[in-house]
């Protein structure tokens, strides 16, 4: 890695400069773990139906310690509430949901994403027990694929590649990644460079990425307000 | 968010000439009659949309709906299972005149192929119609050691839908068996647009008791006391 | 045709004779027109439960006239009521029922049957408006597929023959046909007679026929109680 | 018609060896505790049924359940989506030891694989895969110029369901998101055991609000007060 280290965002920050492009209305999906995160940050007046693959449409947040009712989970098996408006319905409807592209929005992690669109998220080798859920299905259908995720592992290497070399969730499915330095669409195969860290050189975050980052319209500033994580 | 529209006649005023339109019902049950007299006078009043595909499991009755909209001349198509009824004179007078096209489906085949849409299936293998005209030019393929005719999802541009109670987020119930076709229509058009007999806050509805999740609906118009299509046939009424 | 004249059964008489093989607590889907007679005759003390294509299971006797709800009909599109124990769904979840061997019984009207099991019963040339309703998804399906039909046609042609001349329903779906004058199974390619009107000798029978009536086991009379129409 | 059976221990008798079970519930909501509680009492007193295919979306957690009965070695095979969960120790051990085989299916293939068994389609093209490791060995299909994975019905010898309400015909309602994979699975198997919190007479459940109507049903056990495995996992609670 090249230039001088740029202090990245936060998962929080990344989250909330997702959250920033879910209109209102819109159906989403978040997937298990960090993108769950997103539901905190929708703007003001803004107000997203969120979707578990486990059969339930507009829940809300997790019940205070002790009312939780086990009946009632998302996808993480985390308990949730119901919103006026929901509804639950079976794992078949769920899924058609998903794969008929009724989401507008899928929000998911990531091992690594290629210029392709093609995304790595559920399996890293070819040990332990693997464990794939709903993230095949995810990937095909919703309208918009997007993914968020750290700019780099943690020992450095570039998670925004050229071609994915962990086992593949899904081919060409991904269309924007938000990551701690930057927000990337994916376009005809390219990675386009959409916002960047005001204080990072271009240079810099090309030697944090693994594939070419092209300029395809206005490069515009990734700013994003102090959060508590 | 709230999908209300608060007119049949605002309701239908997207749809464009030459658009695949899935109407929901069962012969007289379930049949948006409303949304179709909306869509007929609008035909009438401009000349669009015309030149229409619309995808239900019959071809009307009497002279109302659908057999309404075929009498207007706004009809190219018919895709459907039982194109007859008390009085199919409309699609009959038509199509023997060859001034409509008819595609005609099984009626399992067309529920599933409808669905199939909605679940994002592109493609599925059925027992239904192998070895018979039905099938010609179909691929099969054996599996088990039986062999299956493999059928095509069916989408449409718009599905008019009829329910009982919608709340401002599009969930859906309906009553009785007037439910029929109508919660396949909704998943497998690119806009699904329904008239309700009752409109109700979000909330109104039990989310255990959702039929039709409101994610698979666009617009809802409330029609306090909708016409039944099977009691209008009844009582002899037209739509002209 | 040669032989005695024998007078077959009536409709309803073959309709009765349909209904004592039906068991207690059965699902069965009975055919728009004659078919729906079956319903009448069930045997004391056996209630099947009765399926209809456009969604609803176990539904009873025509409302009285004047208390029809028109959306509450049946496959036929006549009025119907509800029996305890009812259940209403959508038109893909019903038809899971007939494709997915749920149903124990259909029972369907035919033009022609033939030897092999292959059903004519949706049109009978190329003119005219065709429609084909649930017909040829009834005939897969349902565990036991079964025809109820006059031995011959009005003017005296077989209609169960050795290969249909009428377009398909479906192939090699019917293995038991009641008629006017016979109950015969359909078992390998063949038929074979198990009832026949204790007036009529074989050679008669067989002489209405169009293809060969088999023997295997044993041949009992057909005897069916005087019915009302 | 009573389909109703006087304990779990009866409604579990008739599986065999070897036979294919699926098991309602998504992690802790909606799996039938007591059925399966009442196959491993089963399995411990005559060493049977063993070498049990189970078709699940989880392979079991803490040591109640799917877990409980992996433990007591019951389990040749897990199909499910996602064999991991809070503790996965029971099938993690074994699996790694390879004491367990595992097919791993995408969860909405899972869904859709179970209702085609139920539905007569005993095939279906699906986007879900494609590209991947999943997919590989079957066949795959372009339509409408994308390509598609062609994936088969699951069906199984016995399912074993969580209700909320069934009436003596077998009709069901389901408890908020322990519905998950409980209809569908009620749908393909050859026998279906539910367990209800509560059963009624036949007219009990409003023909409008069944989500699960009889005919899927083949027995039906009263369990008034189940357990949750949530909850039970949370209390530490095993079954040994």
């Amino acid at each position: 890695m090249t230039g001088t280290m740029v202090k990245g965002l936060t998962n929080a920050q990344i989250a909330w400069r997702a959250a920033q492009d879910i209109a209102d209305g819109a159906y989403v999906n978040l997937g298990i773990g960090f993108p769950e995160m997103v539901a905190r940050y929708q703007p003001p007046g803004r107000q997203a139906i969120f979707h578990t693959e486990n059969g339930v449409l507009d829940f809300g947040e997790a019940p205070p310690a002790g009312q939780e009712d086990w009946d009632l989970i998302n996808a993480g098996k985390k308990a949730i509430t119901l919103k006026p408006g929901a509804a639950i319905f079976h794992h078949a409807d769920s899924f058609a949901m998903v794969r008929g592209g009724h989401l507008d929005v899928a929000i998911l992690g990531a091992y690594q994403v290629a210029e392709t669109g093609d995304l790595a998220n559920w399996r890293v080798g070819s040990k332990g027990v693997p464990a794939v859920g709903g993230a095949m299905d995810l990937v095909h259908g919703a309208k918009r694929v997007a993914v968020i995720t750290d700019h780099v592992t943690r020992d450095g290497q570039p998670k925004l590649v050229d071609r994915c070399t962990f086992p593949l969730t899904g081919v060409a499915c991904v269309t924007r990644v938000y990551t701690s330095h930057a927000v990337v669409d994916i376009a005809e195969g390219r990675f386009v460079l959409r916002e960047k860290l005001p204080g990072q050189s271009l240079e810099d975050l090309q030697a944090m990425t693994g594939a070419r980052l092209h300029l395809d319209g206005p490069l515009t500033d990734l700013t994003v307000p102090e959060l508590a994580e | 968010m709230d999908k209300t529209i608060a007119t049949p006649a605002a309701a239908v005023e997207g749809i464009a000439d030459g658009a695949s339109v899935m109407i929901g019902g069962f012969g007289g049950s379930g049949a948006p009659i409303e949304l179709i007299h909306a869509l007929i006078d609008r035909f009438r009043a401009t000349g669009s949309p015309g030149g229409l595909t619309v995808i239900n499991n019959n071809a009307g009755n009497g002279r109302i709906g659908i057999a309404a909209m075929i009498d207007a001349g706004m009809v190219a198509k018919m895709i459907c299972s039982f194109p007859r009824s008390s009085d199919p004179r409309a699609f009959t007078e038509r199509y023997l005149a060859g001034g409509i096209a008819l595609e005609l489906v099984p009626q399992g085949t067309l529920a599933e192929r409808i669905r199939a849409a909605g679940a994002g299936i592109p493609a599925f293998y059925t027992p239904t119609s192998f070895g018979t005209e039905l099938a010609e030019g179909k691929p099969v393929a054996e599996f088990d050691g039986r062999m299956y005719v493999q059928e095509r999802w069916l989408k449409a541009d718009v599905a008019l839908v009829k329910a009982e109670t919608a709340d401002r987020h599009g969930n859906l119930t309906y009553r009785l068996a007037a439910r029929n076709f109508n919660p396949l229509m909704c998943m497998a058009a690119a806009r699904t647009v329904v008239q309700a007999s009752r409109v109700v806050a979000a909330g109104g509805i039990d989310p255990e008791l959702v039929v039709t999740p409101g994610i698979f609906v666009d617009a809802v118009v409330e029609v306090r006391e909708p016409q039944q299509e099977e009691a209008l046939i009844r009582a002899g009424v037209g739509y002209a």
